[in-house]
Order: structure tokens, then C-alpha cells, then sequence
């Protein structure tokens, strides 16, 4: 039985979903029907979650939620991490990445230290970060001084939370993204560099000519993955700010704006509302972002 | 790697670059590694000096009886086991699913594959947070509360892991696949024989980062399980905080304990994983 | 252009790769730089085009000194093994590539990238993608980008070696015919000897990191140096026996060969040219154990007690296996070779 | 191979029927609405254990205060529990967060426990499930009721009988409530009096600041000091129905105005990046603050003695300070009638003036009884130990308030609470005029 070349034999289809099977069922009962639960859920005015009882068919939750101006400073914040946070950590991922494939001694080693990060205890890196943007004794303000700018609130001052969220989270992504990066960088064929060499490029066009089109794929991976991922935030909030969100509200993302919406408030419905306004808004920027980098990479 | 003396070592400039390029990273290390090293140090200090403002950021003495503290507060030799044998069965379960579909999504022709892969990438974009519930409820309903099942089976399908697998499949040429069947393999064989070895460097990426997720997994866990000796390490760690404040050195000194061993994992594998991450994915 | 290198050693690490070199290589020639693979010579290649600082020597062109000079300070072009035209550039991207790197204006780039298109004959191809390319076009770009930017030195790292028999043909004479047309100074590094022997003007055989011989390919083919030299040129290659020297006689498996002059007793290794096997004409005695046909020649296997001599004779030769040939050798493709050293002894055959 | 694929997937299909079968119907209106009445007039309770049981308790006390619950069990097990074949499993759910998390799940899925710490608005939550038990005939029995049940403090029986006043959902737990933590040294060093008014503390804390340049109070818990303060003001903020009055008058505005006046001459601070003022306190960046009183422990004075004192007024006859804490309450969600008065002991047990006093005394709660606090052990033990809150929090027990619990189709009073904190974090750190914080904090609601 051959199911590889040809044409789509019902054998073949048979063999494909016995093998996709077991990713099937649990991705089925624990995303799609849990989904498909949320989106009945946002569809009812008001809602008992203990009793699945709803009441007021129609869009009310979904005006609700995009009245809300918690939501509104929600989809700001997130939209800064997606196209202004996620991009900068990429951007600094492969600085570090180009570097250390630049040098030869130490390279495992910093290797190491850059993914140290993803292992940390996400309980510890919030605490630490809490006191580095702390404005009296904070480490970030001490070097802002040496530079004499004024030390920032950063966790205190609603128009600075978002700032030191970013940085947070540019810092949690930098593991991932430098290890992915340097791999990338070290499986460009090291002729193309010999021949841009031999043809005069200097260094910052080798990068921009050579490395950076060559990584593009990588890069494109690494901005579709990051994307959704910054979409999701939840844990950097709740760990640089506790419960509270960020003085006045100022650091909510829209996860947390769902969490808080759902287990604080008990307000499911209207979380569920919120959840699929993500869900959609995630699938609709990720499949445009597919089409748009189709035309940009250049796969080898 | 060869280590080649290339021309522009020898220039001047080149060495004032390495110096800069040496400083830089030096300087990134330092913020890299200053989470983990601020954890190690707390982790010894009295409380008063855990809170102070500003940081103190040695101890002006070591207690090591703070791990003996943070150790007794609850079981966590029995953590430890459950945090193992879950993380660990879970590995190898996600690892054998994810196989299974990558391998039907990337080389096998079937009704309904587009659509299907399609549905399975958009679940990635579902926020798990507004899952929790419902499949708490039911694993309640299975009648899996407390038990490693309930811990386990519903994360051992990750439509990420998937997607990496399959775009790592896809490299992997045809003729491989013809040279197989010639040869007589049958599909199960071939995926097992050459797929599987072949792609080992992402299948253990995978591994380790689903391992290291499953390692710090806490709000799940937490959700369905209400025995002790079910419960996991991250569990632990919530034994020091109350609502008017918390023990951080000694929170420390559970949270070094919970991640040294993933650390010592990583170092071990870490070849694996630089040359597994960046391998997938390359291909869109 | 005349390069020079002056005890040129490359190691890596402790792995020494080449050994005190010496060549010249003349102004305006075509230069095959030969051997086995591992031997050196793309390391010499990459030292002369500066990618590899050489760890002791100088290198020079003309009388400038350039051991540690950038490569694009060189003036060179250097054509990859895999060519490595960028992936992601049009053809007129690649070859406009180094030429933006010299900030020579738009206009004029392009039309010096067209002129070279068209010595190259490529012109039709400019806005194509390498990866929509075949081997020899690909080849041409590659060249075209190399010399595109008025290079005094070619250099070419096995250009050859990723196309087919037929190609291969086809494009060494064209990479003779443009440096003909240009004149430039060019290095080209292969393994196929026959390659080396049909188009270049010089040849530099090299084996483990040493030079073995430099001479025209005539003249290496004819007067080898060495036995290493003798084995590595030739198809089929020479014959290697082993053979003694008695009394000005050489003699070979108990066999009298011929005579041979000017050398003392000894015993050496001795190399046939199979072409110097002359079939028919002679008193020596030998039965054919293989025949086999390459191209327009037979090659014949001779059993000559114990020993195999091939031999080579036209297609029409008409023999049988296990038949009795006499044969005889002619003079001058006789080379004896010390048995330890494997250095020529000169003498007179006679 | 093929076999071990046969055996997996045989697994997963034998799940997925379970699952199936197990899925709840979804209950008709009708039944719904039938269950109220029915929930309303419990006509007789059960009294008897016929076969021993066991029962779950849920609560979020970790580490010290962890072991106190776990001592009560034990204590619980050993004498009432074994007389009558009880024995409850106390769990660790987390934080309070955590815990109430787990508890929706597990509401929702119907394997809620008998006995849990919560809340009162988790409590109006969960009513919505029709999972709360109502206690008053068990509490008024006459073989098992609470016999000295007026002893405990009027507040805490008032909160947690709030829905109508009468029936009571839950009985009070760990209690504390807020005061004045102080550098003691420091005012004696300077002749400093703890202010007994506001107007007195902002007198005080400016004449630190002049002094020290640090300001002179922090407030943790600005949810609190809202609440608080709209009382203090002689305004009205919600009521257990879910009616919010806060906006009707300008008790809020005066509140949120007060701080602001402090805050921006840097005579008050809130806790802001430090979390928790106890930090700053202990090392003299802040020399009063309002906190909990659970929240001692965890000031650790760096070379100074402090004291504590109960809050600031506004006027004297209209003192108030808040009760903080959460209760425990009973669930019956599948659970026989054994199994919820088992649960009725232990929470009687936990409400017992012997309890309470171990309660209170190893932990940074407060009595719940006024017989505690006049006992002699307890003078006792206030003797022995240097957290003064002990004292100074039950003086406040006079003017004990609670911030109503409730839950409406459109908001709970979690969601008042967090509007306001933001209202007036709008007004301290955006600089928005209180008025307009107070109506968009309002107005969301709405």
C-alpha cells in the first residue's frame, strides 16, 4: 500500500487518520470542545457557568467587551508587545545570535548563559524584575544614571507600565529566539560568506545582503511564533504585577484582561467574548502575516 | 568545527571588534544570568535581608538551613517523584503522538488533510487560560482527578510541537522514502526506522522544551489534584506566599531546588537542542 | 599579473596542510593547480585569493606584496566549487553585487554586469534566479561575477566538478576560450588530471602539501619528476612494476626490458606508459589476460610472468585472450623511480 | 508495534466514550427555577453519622498558617471527629486566587468539596449554583446548634448572614483587619503621638517630610482604604444586593481627594512596586503604615521597635475600620446529608472559642470572639508576644465594618472593589480629577 504518491485513496485516508488519531482526540477534547463551549458561552447576555444556563441570545457580551476600557488599554498593551516588544527582541536575539557565532572561544559557553533564561523559575525571574525596575533601588534606574536621565517609576507610573512589560518580556524571549537564530546563522554555508569576501562587501552588507535573506525564513518562524505567543501574555503580567494588573489597570494584556474578567469577576460570558475576539483577531494577523511572508522569504 | 585562521584575524580592526563584540556579550551574560544568581544568593538570606530596600545582594551570612526550611514545608521528596514520573511519561507520550501526526501531516496523502492541519495550527492560537475549566470539568467527568492521567494526558498533543515536527519531516528527501520501499519498508517501518532517527535532534528539542514546560507547569496541576501525593514541585512553591506578604528566601531556596535539576538536564543536552530548534521550522 | 609564493605554510591547528611553497605562476597564463583531494590545493587557492592568512611565507603580485591583504583589496575573482551564487539575488544581482560593493555608479555597473553577460553569454538569463539555473549556466554566472569587477586574477575552485561528462567538456573549453579573450592571469584548481592537462598553459601538482612538480602539462606528462607525478597523469595510467638495474640492463619479472644507461645496479620501481607498450615488434613474450575497450582504444592487460603490463592499442587490433603477444617498449616512456623515495633516475634508455 | 498502536487506540476511544456518557445534561429552566424553593425551606437537617466519613476541607493557608489549620484538624479528628466518625482531610488549594479557581472548576464540575475557606462575594458566586448550604438550622438547632453563638463579634455574624440579614451561608474564620504600623523609636525619638484623626495624620506626615524628606504613611491596600474611607466620610458604598450608592454622594471624591493631597506633596505613598509596605517600613522608608494585621509577620524592623495603633477618623462618631478575611461555608454539591453536617461539625469545631484561641494565637488572625479576647490565656499570651495588632486590632472590634459580598448578572462586588482602586490610582497617578475617576469607575460597571 503505497500512500505517499498518487492520488488520495480512501486506503491511504484510512492509514493517515489512524496515525493523526490520538493527536486528534485530545486536541478535539481539550481545545475544540472547551473552544467551541466559549464561543456558545459569548454568544448569551447573561450567563450561569455552573448551570449552562444562558439567558439573551445575541452580541451584547461582545459589545460589552469592546466598550470596556479596561479592554481598550488590554488590546493597546497587547498590540505594543506584538508589533513594537516582539519584533525588538527578535531584532536583539540576532545581534546576540550574530555575535556569538562571530567569536570562537566561548562560544558554548555563552551559548549556555543566553538560554539559562528559558529553565529559570518564572517565580524568581518576576521578583528579580520587580526589584531591577524598582525606582529608588532599581538596577535599570542605577545604569539610567550613569547615562544622568532621571530614574523612572517604571511599575509605578501608569504611562510606564507597559515599558517595563516590554522589557520583560523581550527578556523572556530573548532564549528561545538567540538559540534559534545562532543555529540559523550557523547553517548558512560558509562559501556565500567567502564569496562576499572575495566580491568586497563589508561586514554590514554581508549582514543585510547575505545573513539576514539567508535567516529569513528562520526569522518569518520566529515572528509568526512570537506573534501569537505575544498575543497570549499572561505570566509576565501577573508576575511583574501580581493580581492587581499594573497601577490604574495601566499593564493589562488581553489575556489577563480574560483571566481577571473569568476568575475574578466570575464573569464568564463576557471572558469568553473577550477570548474569541483574540482567537479571531490571532487567526485573522496570522494568516495574513503567512500570505504577506510568502512573498518576502526566500526559501532555499 | 574547523578552527581556520582566516585573513581578517590577523587585521587590527578585526581584534578591536573582537574586544567589543566579547564586551557586549559579557554585558548580555550579566542580565542573563542575574535572575538566577540573585534567586542562588536570596535563596541564603535571612528574610530581613530578602526584602530590603535597597538590595542587599550577599548574604552576611549563609543559611543553608533556609532549604532545610523551605524543604519541610511541604513533601517535597514526593513532589519530586511526581514532578519526574509526570514530566517524564508526559516527554514521552507527546513525543510519540506528535511523531505519529507530524509524520500523516508531512508525507501522507489523505481527504481533509489541509483542513485538518489548518484546524490544528489555529488551536495554537487559543489562549489556554479559557480552557482550564471546561477541561477541568472534564477530567472531573473522566474521573481522573488525582491521578497522573489527569496530569498527563491532556497536554501530550501540542499542535506546536506538531508543526515543528512536520516541517522538520518535510526536509527530510523523497528519495529516502522510495529507497525504503524498494527495500520493502512499510510506512510504520520507514517512520521508525529512517524518519525518527534522522530527525532525533528536533524529536529531542521537543522533548526538552515540552519536559521543561511540563516541569513548571502549576495552574493545571494544581486545578486536579487535592491529594498530597499527587501533587507536583511548582505546588510548592505557593506554600510561601499569603496575602499579606511572602517568605522569599525561602521561596528561593524551593525555586533553586525545583530548577537545578532542568538546568543540569539542559547542560546535558544542550548540543541536542542547539542543533534540534534551529533545524525545524527553517522551511515554511 | 605574475604571482608569487614564498615558502607559503598553511596550518590548522597542529595539521600542517601545506609545506613550504614555492611557485610562480606567469603573467597572463592559465595555471592548473593539481592533486588528490586533501592535498592543499584549495587551501593554496584561498591563501592566494586571501579568505586563509598563511601561517608563515609571503605571497606576491607582481611585486606587491599582498600575504595579508583582504581578498577584495587583491583584485582577484574566485569561482566556488558550488559557485555560491546568493540564493536569493537575480542573476544581475549577483553579478552586480561586487561592483556595488566598489561603488562604481548604477549606470555604469550595469553596463560593464551586460558586457560580461555577454563574453559569458549569458545576457538572456540576467533575471533568473540561480536555483532556476543549470550547472553550466550557473557556472557562467559565476564567472561572470568573478571577473565582472575587472579582476587582474582568476581563480577557480574545481569549477568543473559539479556538471556532467558532457558539460564538463563543453565548459572547459569555454573557460579557456574567455581567458584567451581576457587575458587574465588564472588559477584552476582540480583533481582530474586530464582537465588539467587540456586547457591550462601550467600545471602545479601537489600531493600531501607538497609541490611535486611545476611544468607545462607536456612536459610533466613526458618528463615526470617523480613517481608520484607518473602515476597521477596519464589515462590509463602507467604502469608500476617493480624492476632492477643489472649491467645497464633493466629487467623486470625476470624479463629483459631493454637497456638502460647511466644508472648503477639497483633495484627500482619502474613506469610504463601504456602507450609505450608497442605490440607486435619485439622478442618479448607475454599472454593477454584482459581486454577492454575505452572509447576508440583497446586496452590490453599482459601477463608477463606474474606481472600485469597494460598496453595500449587502436580498436581494430584484433587478439584474443590467453593469446601470445610479443611486444617491445619504446624508449621514452620508460621511467625508473628510487624505491624508497619514489625521485626519477635519469638514465638512457637503449 | 502494531498491537501496542490496537491497545492505544482502544484506550483513547474507551475514554472518549466515557467522556461522552459523562456528559452533563444540561438542566432545563424549569428544574432551575423548582430547585429554589425547595433550597429556601430546609424543613429538618440531619444529625446522625451512620457510617464514618470523611470529609474535605479547602483552604489557602500556606506555610505556617498551613500547619495551624492542619494542628486543628488533627486536633478535630482526635476528639469530636472520632466520637462521631468524622475525618476531614484538610487541602492546600493555592492562594486565594488559586483557590478560587479551583473551586469554580470543581463547582462546575459538580465534585466540589464539603468545607471551604472563601470569600463572602465567592460565596454570591456560588449561590449562583445552588451549591451553598444554609446554615441556620443547623446553627439554631437545638441538639447542634452553636450554643454561645452570640459571643461572636455582631460584625462577623452580620457579614456573613448579609444576604437578608438572617440566614447565614458561612461563619467567620481567619479575621483581621487594618491599623496603624509605626516606627515606634522614631516617634519617640522625635515626641511624635499617633494621629487618632486624619486631619492630625496629615499634619504628622508633614511635618516628616520636612523632616525627613520620606513620607510620613503608605496605605497597602487602596481597595481598603476606598472602602474605609467612603464610610469614614459618612457615605454608603454597596449593600448585599448589589446596589451601589458610593456614586450617589461625595464621600468617594472626598476620599480619593484626601490622599491625593498627601500623596502629591509626597506625604503619603502607597506600596505600589514594593507590593507590601511591611518592606519599606522595616527599613525606615516609610514611617506609619496601614495594613493587615495578618500581615505582621512579615515586618521585620531593621534596628528600630514598632508598635501598632487602630486607624485614623474621619470624626469620632463615625469611626470605621474593615474586617478582612475570609469565612468557611459548606457545599452539598453531590453529597449525602452525613457528609454536610460532618462538614457542620468541623466548621462549629473551627468557630469554638477553643479553636479560635489556638487560631489566633499562632497565627496573625484575629479573635473572632469576644470571650477569646477576655480570656486569661489570652491576656497571657498577649503578654508574651511583641505583634501588638493583637491589640490593637480587636479595639477596633466596636466599629467593625464589612464590605458586602454579592453577585449580579452585571457585576460582583470584586468588580466595585478593583474599579475603585484603579479610580483612585487614576487620580493619584494620571493626575485625573477625582469626580471623573469616581463616574468612569462607576460607569464601567453599568
Amino acid at each position: 500500500m503505497s500512500i505517499i504518491e498518487g492520488r488520495n485513496t480512501a486506503r491511504g485516508t484510512v492509514a493517515a487518520w489512524v496515525y493523526l488519531l490520538p493527536a486528534l482526540i485530545i486536541i478535539s477534547v481539550f481545545v475544540f470542545y472547551p473552544l467551541i463551549m466559549a464561543f456558545r458561552m459569548s454568544m448569551y447576555e447573561s450567563y450561569n457557568f455552573y448551570k449552562n444556563v444562558g439567558t439573551g441570545f445575541g452580541f451584547a457580551s461582545f459589545k460589552r467587551v469592546l466598550c470596556d476600557s479596561d479592554f481598550h488599554i488590554a488590546v493597546k498593551n497587547t498590540l505594543f508587545l506584538s508589533f513594537v516588544a516582539m519584533p525588538v527582541s527578535i531584532i536583539i536575539s540576532l545581534v546576540i545570535a550574530l555575535l556569538i557565532s562571530s567569536i570562537k572561544k566561548f562560544q558554548a559557553l555563552f551559548q549556555t548563559f543566553f538560554f539559562l533564561p528559558y529553565v529559570t523559575s518564572v517565580i524568581a525571574v518576576g521578583i528579580v524584575f520587580r526589584w531591577l525596575f524598582h525606582s529608588n533601588y532599581g538596577l535599570i534606574n542605577y545604569f539610567l544614571g550613569l547615562f544622568h536621565i532621571h530614574p523612572v517609576a517604571w511599575l509605578n507610573n501608569p504611562k510606564t507600565t507597559i515599558y517595563a512589560l516590554a522589557i520583560y518580556y523581550i527578556w523572556g524571549n530573548l532564549a528561545f529566539n538567540t538559540i534559534i537564530l545562532l543555529v540559523g546563522v550557523q547553517n548558512i554555508p560558509k562559501m556565500y560568506y567567502n564569496a562576499a569576501r572575495v566580491d568586497g562587501a563589508k561586514w554590514g552588507k554581508i549582514i543585510f545582503r547575505i545573513t539576514l535573506p539567508q535567516l529569513s525564513p528562520t526569522i518569518i518562524f520566529l515572528t509568526i511564533v512570537g506573534f501569537i505567543a505575544s498575543f497570549k501574555v499572561y505570566n509576565e503580567v501577573y508576575a511583574l504585577f501580581g493580581d492587581l494588573g499594573g497601577a490604574a489597570n495601566s499593564a493589562y494584556t488581553i489575556v489577563f484582561y480574560i483571566y481577571r474578567t473569568f476568575y475574578g469577576a466570575g464573569r464568564m460570558h463576557i471572558a469568553a467574548a473577550a477570548a474569541v475576539i483574540l482567537f479571531v483577531a490571532i487567526l485573522c494577523i496570522t494568516i495574513i502575516q503567512m500570505l504577506v511572508s510568502k512573498k518576502f522569504v526566500h526559501y532555499k | 568545527m574547523e578552527v581556520v585562521e582566516d585573513i581578517k584575524d590577523k587585521s587590527p580592526r578585526h581584534r578591536g571588534a573582537k574586544i567589543i563584540i566579547y564586551a557586549v556579550l559579557v554585558f548580555g551574560s550579566f542580565w542573563m544570568l542575574l535572575p538566577f544568581v540573585w534567586m542562588i544568593l536570596t535563596s541564603l538570606k535571612s528574610l530581613q535581608e530578602a526584602i530590603s530596600v535597597p538590595p542587599v545582594w550577599f548574604p552576611s551570612k549563609p543559611l543553608w538551613s533556609n532549604y532545610q526550611k523551605a524543604l519541610s514545608v511541604a513533601p517535597f521528596g514526593r513532589y519530586f517523584l511526581n514532578t519526574v514520573i509526570v514530566s517524564s511519561v508526559n516527554t514521552v507520550l507527546t513525543i510519540i503522538v506528535t511523531i505519529l501526526a507530524a509524520f500523516s501531516f508531512a508525507r501522507l496523502k489523505f481527504v481533509g488533510k489541509n483542513l485538518l492541519f489548518t484546524l490544528i495550527l489555529a488551536s495554537m492560537m487559543v489562549p489556554g487560560e479559557m480552557l482550564i475549566i471546561q477541561n477541568y470539568v472534564t477530567v472531573a467527568k473522566l474521573g481522573w482527578i488525582d491521578s497522573y492521567a489527569a496530569l498527563i494526558v491532556p497536554w501530550i498533543a501540542s499542535p506546536f510541537y506538531i508543526f515543528l515536527l512536520r516541517q522538520y519531516f518535510m526536509q527530510i528527501p523523497d528519495q529516502l522514502y522510495y529507497a525504503a520501499r524498494v527495500d520493502g519498508c512499510r510506512d510504520f517501518k520507514y517512520l521508525w526506522k529512517v524518519m525518527v532517527p534522522n530527525a532525533k535532534n528536533t524529536i529531542v528539542t521537543i522533548g526538552i522544551l515540552n519536559f521543561v514546560a511540563s516541569w513548571n507547569a502549576f495552574l493545571w496541576p494544581l486545578l486536579v489534584t487535592n491529594k498530597e501525593r499527587m501533587r507536583v514541585l511548582t505546588i510548592g512553591l505557593t506554600e510561601f506566599t499569603n496575602e499579606a506578604g511572602s517568605d522569599v528566601h525561602l521561596q528561593m531556596a524551593a525555586a533553586t531546588f525545583i530548577i537545578l535539576p532542568m538546568i543540569i538536564v539542559y547542560i546535558i543536552l544542550r548540543p541536542y537542542i542547539i542543533e534540534g530548534v534551529s533545524r525545524s521550522g527553517i522551511k515554511g | 599579473m605574475e604571482i608569487r609564493l614564498e615558502n607559503i605554510q598553511k596550518k590548522f591547528s597542529s595539521v600542517v596542510a601545506v609545506h613550504d611553497m614555492n611557485i610562480r605562476i606567469k603573467d597572463g597564463s592559465l595555471t592548473g593547480l593539481l592533486g588528490p583531494s586533501g592535498c592543499g590545493k584549495s587551501t593554496t587557492l584561498f591563501m592566494i585569493a586571501g579568505l586563509y592568512a598563511p601561517t608563515a611565507g609571503n605571497i606576491f603580485f607582481g611585486d606587491e606584496a599582498v600575504t595579508l591583504l583582504p581578498p577584495e583589496k587583491r583584485g582577484i575573482g574566485l569561482v566556488f566549487q558550488n559557485y555560491a551564487l546568493y540564493p536569493h539575488m537575480t542573476v544581475l544581482k549577483n553579478i552586480l553585487f561586487p561592483l556595488e560593493n566598489m561603488k562604481i555608479p548604477k549606470k555604469e555597473a550595469l553596463k560593464m554586469a551586460e558586457e560580461m553577460a555577454d563574453i559569458v553569454q549569458i545576457r538572456d538569463l540576467l533575471d533568473r534566479k540561480p536555483s532556476q539555473l543549470s550547472g553550466g549556466q550557473q557556472q557562467r554566472v559565476a564567472i561572470a561575477r568573478a571577473l565582472v569587477k575587472k579582476a587582474r586574477v582568476l581563480l577557480l575552485d574545481e569549477p568543473l566538478s559539479n556538471l556532467d561528462a558532457r558539460l564538463r567538456l563543453e565548459t572547459r573549453e569555454e573557460i579557456r576560450r574567455i581567458q584567451k579573450e581576457t587575458g587574465i592571469t588564472t588559477i584552476y584548481v582540480t583533481h582530474d588530471q586530464e582537465e588539467a592537462m587540456s586547457i591550462t598553459d601550467d600545471i602545479v601538482l601537489m600531493d600531501k602539501g607538497w609541490i611535486q612538480q611545476q611544468d607545462s602539462p607536456q612536459q610533466m606528462y613526458l618528463n615526470p619528476g617523480n613517481q608520484f607525478t607518473a602515476e597521477f597523469l596519464g589515462n590509463p595510467p602507467v604502469n608500476i612494476i617493480d624492476g632492477k638495474i643489472t649491467d645497464s640492463v633493466l629487467v623486470v619479472c625476470g624479463e629483459k626490458l631493454c637497456g638502460f644507461d647511466g644508472v648503477e645496479d639497483q633495484p627500482v620501481v619502474v613506469g610504463i606508459r601504456p602507450e609505450a607498450v608497442l605490440i607486435g615488434n619485439g622478442d618479448i613474450k607475454a599472454s593477454v589476460r584482459l581486454i577492454e575497450i575505452v572509447g576508440k582504444d583497446k586496452i590490453i592487460s599482459l601477463d608477463l610472468k606474474g606481472c600485469l603490463i597494460r598496453a595500449i592499442v587502436s580498436l581494430d587490433y584484433d587478439c584474443n585472450v590467453e593469446e601470445l603477444l610479443s611486444f617491445s617498449v619504446k624508449h621514452s616512456g620508460v621511467f625508473l623511480f628510487d624505491k624508497t623515495t619514489g625521485a626519477r633516475i635519469k638514465g638512457f634508455a637503449s | 508495534m502494531k498491537k501496542m498502536m490496537l491497545i492505544i487506540l482502544s484506550l483513547f476511544l474507551l475514554g472518549s466514550t466515557v467522556f461522552a456518557s459523562g456528559q452533563q445534561e444540561e438542566p432545563k429552566k424549569e428544574d432551575a427555577k423548582s430547585k429554589e424553593p425547595a433550597k429556601a425551606e430546609v424543613v429538618s437537617i440531619n444529625k446522625e453519622i451512620s457510617s464514618p466519613v470523611t470529609v474535605e476541607f479547602w483552604h489557602g493557608m500556606s506555610a505556617k498558617l498551613g500547619e495551624t489549620v492542619e494542628l486543628l484538624a488533627d486536633e478535630f479528628n482526635q476528639t469530636i471527629g472520632a466520637e462521631k466518625g468524622i475525618t476531614v482531610v484538610p487541602v492546600f488549594q493555592g492562594g486565594y486566587t488559586d483557590l478560587k479557581q479551583k473551586l469554580t472548576a470543581s463547582i462546575k464540575a459538580g465534585t466540589a468539596p464539603v468545607i471551604s475557606q472563601g470569600y463572602s462575594n465567592y460565596i454570591a458566586e456560588f449561590m449562583q449554583a445552588d451549591v451553598v448550604v444554609a446554615l441556620n438550622d443547623y446553627i439554631y438547632d437545638s441538639e447542634v446548634g452553636i450554643k454561645d453563638f452570640e459571643d461572636i463579634f455582631p460584625g462577623y455574624r452580620a457579614e456573613n448572614c448579609q444576604i437578608d440579614g438572617k440566614t447565614f451561608y458561612s461563619l467567620p474564620f481567619n479575621k483581621s483587619t487594618e491599623v496603624i504600623f509605626y516606627n515606634k523609636t522614631f516617634f519617640e525619638e522625635n515626641g511624635y503621638e499617633v494621629p487618632k484623626t486624619w486631619d492630625e495624620m496629615s499634619a504628622l506626615c508633614k511635618t516628616i517630610y520636612e523632616k525627613t524628606g520620606k513620607p510620613g504613611m503608605g496605605y497597602d491596600s487602596l481597595d481598603n482604604y476606598m472602602i474605609t474611607m467612603i464610610q469614614q466620610f459618612g457615605g454608603k458604598y454597596t449593600d448585599a444586593q448589589g446596589n451601589i450608592y458610593y456614586s450617589q454622594n461625595d464621600a468617594a471624591v472626598k476620599a480619593i481627594n484626601l490622599f491625593k493631597e498627601n500623596f502629591d506633596k509626597g506625604y503619603w505613598r502607597i506600596a505600589g512596586e514594593d507590593k507590601y509596605l511591611s518592606g519599606p517600613f522595616g527599613n525606615a522608608d516609610v514611617y506609619m503604615y496601614i495594613g493587615s494585621t495578618a500581615g505582621a509577620s512579615y515586618v521585620k524592623p531593621n534596628g528600630f521597635e514598632w508598635d501598632s495603633a487602630p486607624i485614623p477618623y474621619v470624626s469620632a462618631d463615625k469611626k470605621a475600620a474593615i474586617q478582612q478575611g475570609t469565612n468557611v461555608f459548606l457545599m452539598n454539591q453531590n453529597k449525602s446529608d452525613e457528609e454536610v453536617y460532618a462538614g457542620y461539625e468541623f466548621i462549629k469545631y473551627l468557630v469554638s472559642k477553643d479553636a479560635n484561641f489556638i487560631w489566633s494565637t499562632n497565627t496573625g488572625y484575629l479573635p473572632i470572639r469576644k470571650s477569646v479576647v477576655e480570656s486569661p490565656e489570652y491576656k497571657k499570651f498577649l503578654a508574651t508576644t511583641t505583634d501588638t495588632t493583637k491589640i490593637s486590632g480587636p479595639a477596633q472590634g466596636d466599629y467593625y465594618f464589612y464590605e458586602p459580598g454579592f453577585f449580579t448578572p452585571n457585576y460582583s462586588s470584586y468588580d466595585v472593589r478593583v474599579s475603585l482602586r484603579a479610580a483612585v490610582e487614576d487620580a493619584l497617578l494620571n493626575g485625573t480629577d477625582a469626580k471623573t475617576a469616581v463616574d468612569t469607575a462607576y460607569g464601567k460597571l453599568k
